[in-house]
């Protein structure tokens, strides 16, 4: 271990976002034998969590800004370079990411059509999102931004529920009407340092040196937060994530509310917040509005779904709403919170649309009113989605919670009214949750059925996922030890 | 004198074109257009070109349009039975574009001082426009003889008879 | 003893909780049952090892840190004092005894697992919330006593509406959390922590307004669990768990908890009198409401647990009129004689064959085991307040804080606790002679009552009519204990004059027997239930639930419908097809103009050049003279 | 001679809007392509009328390249026209529209 | 013209002789195969003598320029030349074509394409401009046994003999006013004091109308889906893309030769752009059949170049050239995908021909999701470099407005090229099998997308050379 700490230039980072995408090229090599290409899968990913838990163990308590950082020319005529950085934000988001993805991977074993395809798509999306979430030169990160879109597209639209297409479509134009913004607003925000400086480059770090007019710098923020607030989905943006979380197949599910989503705020905190430091302080009471806004509209949308999928889409809204509240404070512990939250989130509703993979492997139904007393047919399966669902609903000593509180805490401190308000929004994520559980485990069994209950596989996804829910609830501490310093320094060098 | 034959000849010329796009005829069409064409063919040579117009006389009214002639004859083209029924979604574009040209050629007139300007009295020798065309525009005649290598090739391709039951 | 051993208290309900919930049906059900029982036990035990501790300033045990950001720096942390220590003796004790009832009880159900892990649970959290050292933990176990009511209550999950009273359980005292929720965010931004005696000591320096606001936030926060007017709604739905819950959710746990609460932050609220008054307002209201509506039920378990609603109501008051020591007293007795009542009442409906109807029994005294008869007697008594049993002393003592309130209005909420003792002492004999009394009117045929459900109650009965000892008024005699014992944390000093003391003694007597003799009087004989519009009325609660619906659920359900169909569905989607559409009716459009015909191709040509010309034409007019 | 250079033009722009009525008026392939000639031949006109004005030989031999190009253009178009009439027994520009949208 | 002329006319001649040589040797010889391969190898040695061959002068003939760009662009067209001919080699061969016509056509066309990018003349830019399209004329129709074919080539004919018109009228303007014909003084003359005369933003106005139909722009456009459809794929492939490109070229070498002259048309460029580029992206959102969804597309991608070209700045002719050459890959690059598909039945086109295709033969249908994909501007492939260039430049030069339209455009675009994505890999039934393919189809498919991959990432080799042989 210490060889190889001992060796800096690494190019770890690299890696995280290389390996992946070598998986799915030799997934791709091996198409038509469905057996290699799981176990490829699986290797890869589980590769990229080992390298993923090396940098969280041995990198995750670095002094400075950053913990890893790589830099090289890449397409020098536009300035853009090759530059992965990695603070603990990033870390904490790349650990997620892994660690999902060894879930979607398990979760995908019985897709039957196209099965190559299928994995290097998820693959390919890993290696996306470890792009998003290291990438530290705007192009750069565009390019990850949109690549990811790419995969999630097809697996919705190839192997995706009934109204797949659509929804498919929904989403990719949805979502990329808000990422052009950014783009123009992108190569805006790279004449107008160039020109005052006449270094061209889309290094992000040096952008932050630019001088920039109030109405210069309102509008080019609108442009990166359309791209962000779409994906986040701040409401009114968020209809595209209900349809592709709804038709999307179990393993895109899983990547699109665990990760994806979070691209969106990440985007927020890594790139337009630092970069625009008075339009953020302008726009952030409009920001924490909309995300009150948001967590009451998907909790009350969320109450009245009958599909749990659906209902479950709307949670993360709900939730992410919460997450960008906590942003909004701008205020150490609620930041903290935020970041914990979105892992928390990712792992509780990531879990919880396994379930309901599951659910509706062994049900073929996915409507509440077609479900219910699931506890007596399959306990174990119905015992984790209870425990997945309180810890969604922010029961204490659950993930959720750690996260929710330190938002809430935090976003007192300076915005009690939000805080207040955002509290009470943890009664309607009462409401729908217990009506969740209440129609899919408890009341009498919709049809007396003999389901088999948890597969080795399926407790192999489910188990760790449960134990890190219980741990994350608890001891937080090893996850919000590498966030200290980051956001410390994105809250003070961001508002003036 | 040469002024007010160039402005007669400009008017023959007009006139038979506009004979010639009215005729339901295309024999007569194409006729028109000839008589037209020498009109400009002498145009040309009040403006100094007298190669250019004898040209003008040999190729174009001579070659082109007698080929015209020639297709439509060959082809039997019968005076359009149906009146070509010019709808005013026809008419509008034309209408429109002709005033507007107008305008622009008044405006044009009244306004540029360039265009007020007379031209010069001016002859170009065939020697000389020969000398030019197979000197400094030598590379261009290689084109234009090449180009009509091409259309002979793709007038062959084109022209052989259909092949069997291919017609229709 | 090492200190930090402390959070073997509740790490050993939790233990067997999670032992049981992995294995317990995995093992012999006999393991489940031991395991269930030593847990509870083996804390009671450990309590009364540790009970040295809790003198003095108390004893404070660090396990880790939870979260750690910026100012905050919360760990799991016990404070085992002397306000906590008579309460874990009492949950873990009472719980005991109703482990060892339940073991009897659940003997012919299967899913003995789960339920003895929720059991478990249940007292965990609420030894959580008992011992909890700052806020956060105690919110910890203050949502934990409320999942553990939610998955108890909802039990027998194949009866939707068992579940769905769970889930208003969970969902009503939620929002009783919501408001201690606020409190907590508001606390930490004023003190900087969140530890509950270091608030406690900044409370001073709170601005007064802000006190009235906090304590009026812990107070509602307290009605959640408490069931308290007007988050009051979840306790008589709640009787659909088996009942060794009922008796654990209504004598040792969750509805104490409020109380329990109001005495934590004593030094806080009692620092605003408006705060006071509403506390006791509250409990008053609730005590005369709940009492009301337990003369109308008609399911025994209802009427206790109105009944319950009815004396918190009493310990609400105490707090409000100051006096921690009497609330505390009041809570312990009541405990006793309330689980007492509740599983004596299950004993009764085994009796009945599962008949909750107080009108389809009667007899029962002379159709099962005669000392059951006795025991029910027994905890009526105490809730009747008659002389000499310990729920009269307690009882006693609250009227007396409350008489001899300096503030004029506190006599009001006293004549509604005299009042509310009359209704409760007549309502308690309606229940002894319609279940007692008579002939048997029901059809269902009497289950055995193992023996385990019979014992248990013995040890509770003797409690609960000795209960009295434990802070005998000094006028009669008694050592005040309880209230010695609090010392600092006690609250108020009551004092009155002996007379004033023995003329209350004596009302409250007169009240206990003159409730006797009207229930005496009226259910003597068996009558069947009035069916008028009051009795409708105070058979529905006051028509609470209705009021709920419309004003609260039906709105939540319209807006969860207009968000869902009418926001997203149709606004947005909407919003977004239209916009697809009419992209694509501009695309047919255009799609339109290629028609194929080279006379349109033309044209188009023609009108391209229009373009050229007519900008042409506008660049000569504005050019001028080029 | 004294001609505004103007007039010349004028002229050639006139013969230019006739060609290009002529295009779009009729129907038929044949009196499209006659019309395309007209307007060469105004192309033509304002070419020498420029040579003539500018003094120059470039204008005239544009003029000239382009009657050759032409002769090419129309070589192939009327091959065209008689393969067309030959498939379909007709020149009506708009009855050959097999493919629209 | 000397000797050195000659020599610098290398490349040219090597094309216009191999292709008559070739046409002779077709007259006796039917066998296609070698024919064929001769017409390649003629246009890969043009291509190699294009890049070796230092020119000893600057310009031809002073029509044509011999610099690095035009030799820059002579390369390409050889290249594309080579291209479409190995594409169309299955295509000559099943319809029985004379593959000495057909090659000769081809080549021929190249150099037309060849000369019109370096054209520095408007007599050569005339000449040139015929050249190609008098081929394009005949190749278009080249299949007699398809109706489609003959109608498409009527209509490319008519409609480019109109558009003839429109550009001999507009040169001759142009010349009138300026009294010469070579192009940055002609362009330079028709100006004073910064503005255009009268008579000159006309006859500009014109060619522009001329251009405008040859590059598809709106509302000029109308021809091209009906002529991609009929047209033969392989030859689709050409005129989508040498055609369009060289003309694009010739621009960008005019504009970087004489500076900013089109001051005064840039409202009118900036009307036509955004014009285009909507009735592009819109025209092709309707479609039911992938060739005139390509058609739209690249009526959609010439607005976008025309926003290109309207920045006149050296950024924005750069990121111009850079468009081109990825759009001619990317486009050549679709069509080669049509063309492997073809078999007795036909080339496939309507959407329904395509239904499951992508089960069937998944790396020609990835291939072509890469280029649409690519076409569409996804980053990673050389269409969002491309796009991005272009963008950026035209945001140097403040034009937002034409930003967003095109933002907007490329949104729309997205949805059509995903639909056509989607379609390829639905699932209901496996689609029938078509064509195999031959091996010199998959090589221009492996060329183009190995190119597009290598643009797309590493966009600076190309940037680099652009940047270097920019006039």
């Amino acid at each position: 271990m210490t060889m190889l700490a001992s060796l800096p230039q690494f190019p770890w980072l690299s890696l995280l976002v290389l390996l992946p995408l070598g998986g799915a090229l030799l997934c791709l090599l091996h198409s038509g034998r469905a057996a290699e290409c799981r176990a490829l899968a699986l290797a890869t990913s589980l590769a990229v969590f080992g390298v993923a838990l090396y940098l969280f163990v041995c990198h995750g308590q670095g002094e400075g800004r950053w913990l890893l950082y790589e830099d090289s020319a890449w397409i020098s005529r536009y300035g853009i370079r090759y530059v992965l950085a990695m603070d603990g934000i990033a870390l904490l988001m790349v650990l997620l990411t892994a660690f999902m993805q060894l879930a979607a991977i398990l979760l995908a074993w019985k897709v039957e059509r196209q099965v190559a395809s299928f994995f290097a798509l998820l693959l390919l999306l890993e290696s996306g999102l470890m792009g998003i979430f290291l990438a530290y030169d705007l192009v750069f990160f565009y390019l990850f931004w949109e690549v990811a879109l790419i995969p999630m597209f097809f697996l919705i639209s190839i192997w995706g529920g009934v109204n797949r297409r659509r929804a498919a479509l929904k989403f990719f134009l949805y979502t990329l009407v808000g990422s052009f913004f950014m783009l123009v607003a992108m190569i805006a925000l790279y004449q107008i340092h160039g020109g005052q400086t006449g270094v061209y480059t889309f290094v992000i770090g040096e952008l932050l040196q630019t001088r920039l007019t109030a109405t210069q710098e309102g509008w080019l923020f609108a442009g990166f937060l359309a791209a962000f607030i779409v994906k986040s989905p701040l409401v009114p943006f968020h209809t595209w994530l209900t349809d592709a979380l709804t038709e999307a197949p179990a393993a895109g599910s899983l990547d699109l509310t665990g990760l994806l989503l979070k691209t969106g705020i990440y985007g927020l905190i890594r790139v337009a917040f630092p970069l625009f430091p008075n339009a953020t302080a302008n726009f952030l009471p409009i920001l924490g509005v909309l995300a009150l806004v948001g967590l009451f509209h998907a909790a009350w949308s969320a109450y009245h779904q009958d599909d749990i999928k659906r209902l479950l889409a709307y949670s993360s809204i709900s939730h992410l709403g919460l997450v960008v509240l906590g942003l909004a404070a701008w205020q150490l512990t609620a930041w903290e919170g935020s970041i914990l939250l979105m892992v928390t989130h990712g792992i509780t509703t990531g879990a919880l649309f396994i379930l309901v993979a599951l659910i509706r492997e062994r049900t073929a139904t996915r409507s509440m009113q077609e479900l219910g007393g699931l506890w007596g047919q399959v306990p174990c399966l119905a015992f984790f989605f209870l425990l997945f669902s309180l810890a969604s609903l922010g029961l204490p000593g659950l993930a959720n919670f750690a996260g929710e509180i330190l938002v809430l805490l935090g976003t007192f401190q300076d915005h009690p009214v939000w805080a207040v308000v955002a509290l009470l929004g943890v009664v309607f994520a009462a409401a729908y949750m217990l009506r969740l559980i209440q129609g899919v485990i408890w009341g009498p069994a919709a049809k007396e059925r003999s389901l088999p209950d948890l597969t080795p596989r399926e407790w192999l996804m489910l188990l760790p996922m449960a134990l890190l829910v219980v741990w994350l609830g608890l001891y937080p501490e090893p996850f919000l030890a590498p966030l200290h310093g980051t956001v410390a320094t994105l809250l003070a060098g961001g508002l003036p | 004198m040469t002024t007010v034959l160039f402005y007669i000849l400009g008017f023959i010329l007009l006139a038979a074109t506009l004979m010639c796009i009215t005729r339901r005829n295309p024999v007569h069409a194409v006729i028109y257009l000839v008589a037209g064409f020498f009109a400009l063919a002498l145009m040309f040579y009040l403006l100094g070109a007298p190669l250019v117009a004898a040209w003008e006389v040999i190729v174009y009214a001579g070659a082109i349009m007698v080929l015209f002639l020639f297709i439509i004859m060959m082809l039997g083209l019968a005076p359009q039975e149906v009146p070509e029924g010019p709808g005013w979604q026809r008419w509008l574009p034309l209408v429109l574009l002709s005033a507007s040209l107008m305008a622009c050629s008044l405006l044009i007139i009244l306004q540029d001082p360039a265009a007020g300007q007379e031209i010069p009295d001016f002859y170009l020798a065939p020697q000389a426009l020969g000398e030019a065309l197979f000197s400094r525009y030598a590379m261009a005649v290689e084109m234009v003889s090449f180009q009509l290598l091409f259309a002979t090739i793709g007038a062959f391709l084109l022209g052989r008879p259909l092949p069997k039951g291919e017609d229709q | 003893m090492n200190h930090s051993l402390l959070f073997l208290i509740p790490l050993l309900p939790l233990f067997c909780a999670v032992i049981n919930l992995l294995f317990g049906m995995r093992l012999p059900r006999l393991f489940a049952e031991v395991m269930a029982v030593t847990g509870v036990a083996g804390a009671f035990v450990l309590t009364l090892i540790f009970w040295g501790h809790a003198e003095g300033e108390g004893t404070r045990a660090v396990l880790f840190t939870w979260l750690n950001s910026g100012t905050l720096d919360v760990s799991f942390a016990l404070n085992f004092d002397r306000l906590a220590a008579p309460m874990t003796l009492m949950v873990t004790g009472v719980a005991t005894l109703i482990h060892l009832y339940a073991v009897g009880y659940m003997h012919e159900d299967d899913d003995y697992g789960r339920f003895f892990a929720l059991l478990n649970l249940f007292v965990f959290a609420m030894l959580v919330i008992v011992l909890a050292d700052n806020l956060l933990v105690l919110f910890l176990g203050w949502e934990g006593v409320g999942l553990c009511s939610y998955g108890l209550i909802g039990f027998w999950y194949r009866k939707l509406e068992n579940a769905k009273a769970g889930t208003k359980a969970f969902l009503v005292t939620r929002v009783g959390d919501v408001f201690l929720g606020i409190a907590l965010l508001w606390l930490f931004a004023l003190t900087g922590t969140l530890s509950i005696d270091a608030i406690n000591d900044q409370a001073a320096a709170i601005p007064s307004g802000v006190v009235i606001a906090l304590s009026l936030l812990l107070l509602l926060g307290a009605c959640g669990k408490s069931a308290q007017v007007p988050l009051m709604t979840w306790l008589a739905d709640a009787m659909a768990g088996p009942t060794p819950v009922s008796a654990l959710i209504h004598a040792a746990t969750m509805v104490t908890a409020g109380v329990y609460l109001l005495c934590r932050f004593f030094p806080l609220v009692s620092l605003s009198a408006v705060a006071m008054t509403a506390i006791t307002a509250i409990g008053a209201l609730t005590a005369i409401y709940a009492a009301t509506c337990a003369m109308a039920q008609r399911e025994i378990k209802r009427v206790l647990a109105y009944s319950t609603m009815s004396q918190v109501g009493y310990m609400f008051m105490a707090v409000g009129a100051g006096t921690v020591a009497g609330a505390m007293f009041h809570l312990l007795t009541h405990a006793f004689f309330k689980a007492v009542l509740f599983m004596a009442a299950g004993c009764v409906i085994h009796l009945a064959g599962d008949e909750n109807d107080i009108f389809k029994m009667g007899g029962l005294a002379r159709r099962g085991p005669v000392e059951l008869f006795w025991v029910f007697l027994a905890g009526a008594v105490c809730l009747a307040g008659l002389p000499l049993t310990g729920g009269f002393f307690s009882k006693d003592g609250i009227l007396l804080a409350l008489f001899t309130h300096p503030d004029p209005v506190y006599r009001v909420f006293w004549l509604v606790g005299v009042l509310t003792a009359l209704l409760t002492a007549f309502y308690t004999f309606r229940l002894v002679y319609l279940v007692f009394a008579g002939d048997y009117r029901g059809a269902g045929h009497p289950h055995a009552i193992p023996l385990l459900m019979r014992w248990p109650l013995w040890p509770l009965a003797l409690l609960g009519l000795a209960g009295g000892l434990l802070n005998l008024p000094a006028f009669v005699g008694g050592g005040e204990r309880l209230h010695h014992w609090y010392g600092a944390l006690a609250g108020r000093e009551v004092s009155a004059s002996h007379d004033v003391e023995w003329m209350l003694i004596a009302l409250a007597a007169a009240i206990a027997a003159a409730g006797w003799l009207a229930a005496h009087w009226r259910y003597r004989s068996y009558r069947p239930p009035l069916e008028n519009r009051a009795s409708r009325f105070l058979l529905s609660g006051w028509q609470a639930d209705a009021l709920v619906d419309r004003l609260f659920v039906r709105p939540f359900a319209a807006m969860a419908r207009f968000c869902s169909s009418g926001c997203d569905r149709t606004l947005l989607d909407g919003t977004l097809d239209g916009l697809a559409r009419l992209v694509s009716s501009w695309a047919s459009m255009l799609v339109q103009l290629t028609t194929g015909r080279l006379t349109t191709y033309l044209s188009a040509f023609a009108w391209g050049f229009l373009i050229v010309l007519g900008w042409f034409l506008i660049k000569l007019v504005n050019g001028g003279g080029h | 001679m004294t001609i505004p250079f103007g007039h010349a033009l004028a002229f050639a722009a006139a013969l230019f809007v006739l060609g290009l009525s002529c295009v779009l008026l009729r129907r038929q392939i044949m009196m499209i392509l006659i019309g395309v000639e007209i307007m060469l031949n105004a192309a033509s006109l304002v070419f020498v009328a420029a040579s003539a004005y500018w003094r120059q030989v470039d204008g005239q031999i544009f003029v000239m390249l382009l009657m050759a190009i032409t002769a090419a253009e129309v070589a192939v178009a009327l091959a065209m026209v008689v393969y067309l009439w030959r498939r379909k027994r007709t020149l009506v520009a708009d009855e050959f529209n097999g493919m629209r949208g | 013209m000397s000797l050195l002329d000659l020599l610098a006319l290398l490349p040219i001649l090597i094309l216009a002789f191999g292709g008559t040589a070739i046409l002779m040797a077709g007259a006796w010889y039917r066998e296609p195969r070698p024919l064929l391969a001769g017409g390649v190898a003629t246009a890969l040695i043009a291509a190699v003598a294009a890049g070796m061959v230092q020119p000893p002068t600057a310009e031809i003939a002073g029509l044509f320029s011999a610099g690095g760009y035009a030799r820059f662009f002579t390369i390409l067209w050889a290249l594309l030349a080579a291209a479409g001919l190995m594409v169309a080699a299955r295509y000559i061969m099943e319809k029985g074509l004379g593959a000495g016509e057909y090659v000769s056509l081809v080549l021929y066309a190249a150099a037309g394409m060849a000369l019109l990018s370096s054209a520095i003349h408007l007599l050569g830019f005339f000449l040139a401009l015929e050249t190609f399209t008098l081929a394009f004329y005949i190749l278009i129709a080249s299949n007699r046994r398809c109706a489609l074919a003959a109608e498409a080539g009527l209509k490319y004919l008519l409609m480019g003999a109109v558009a003839t018109g429109f550009m001999a009228f507009g040169i001759a303007l142009i010349y009138a006013v300026s009294g010469t014909l070579a192009l940055p003084d002609a362009a330079r003359l028709t100006t004073t004091a910064g503005e255009l005369l009268p008579w000159g933003l006309l006859g500009w106005g014109m060619v522009l109308i001329a251009v405008g139909f040859k590059i598809s722009l709106a509302p000029f456009h109308l021809w091209t889906p009906d002529v991609y459809q009929g047209a033969p794929a392989p030859v689709g492939g050409l005129l989508a893309t040498g055609s369009k490109g060289a003309v694009v070229a010739a621009l960008v070498g005019l504009l970087a030769m004489s500076g900013p002259v089109w001051h005064d048309l840039t409202d009118l460029l900036w009307l036509l752009a955004a014009l285009t580029m909507l009735a592009g992206s819109l025209g092709a959102l309707g479609q039911k059949n992938l060739k005139r969804l390509l058609a739209y597309s690249s009526v959609t991608h010439m607005g976008t170049l025309l926003v290109g070209l309207l920045c006149q700045s050296s950024e924005g002719l750069a990121a111009t050239t850079f468009y081109v050459v990825v759009y001619v890959l990317t486009s050549l690059g679709a069509f080669a995908v049509i063309a492997s598909l073809a078999d007795e039945r036909g080339e496939p086109m309507a959407f329904d021909e395509w239904r499951g295709l992508g089960h069937r033969h998944p790396v020609r249908c990835a291939v072509l999701v890469l280029v649409l994909l690519s076409l569409a501007g996804l980053p990673g492939t050389a269409g969002f470099m491309a796009k991005f260039a272009v963008f950026q430049a035209a945001l140097q030069s403040g034009y937002l407005g034409l930003v967003l339209v095109g933002v907007f455009a490329s949104v729309v675009s997205f949805a059509f090229y995903l639909r056509v994505t989607m379609l390829l890999f639905q699932s209901e039934e496996p689609a029938s099998p078509r064509h195999a393919g031959t091996a010199s189809e998959h090589a221009v498919l492996a060329a183009c997308t190995a190119a597009i991959l290598v643009f797309g990432l590493f966009p600076g080799i190309l940037f680099d050379l652009i940047s270097r042989i920019l006039p």
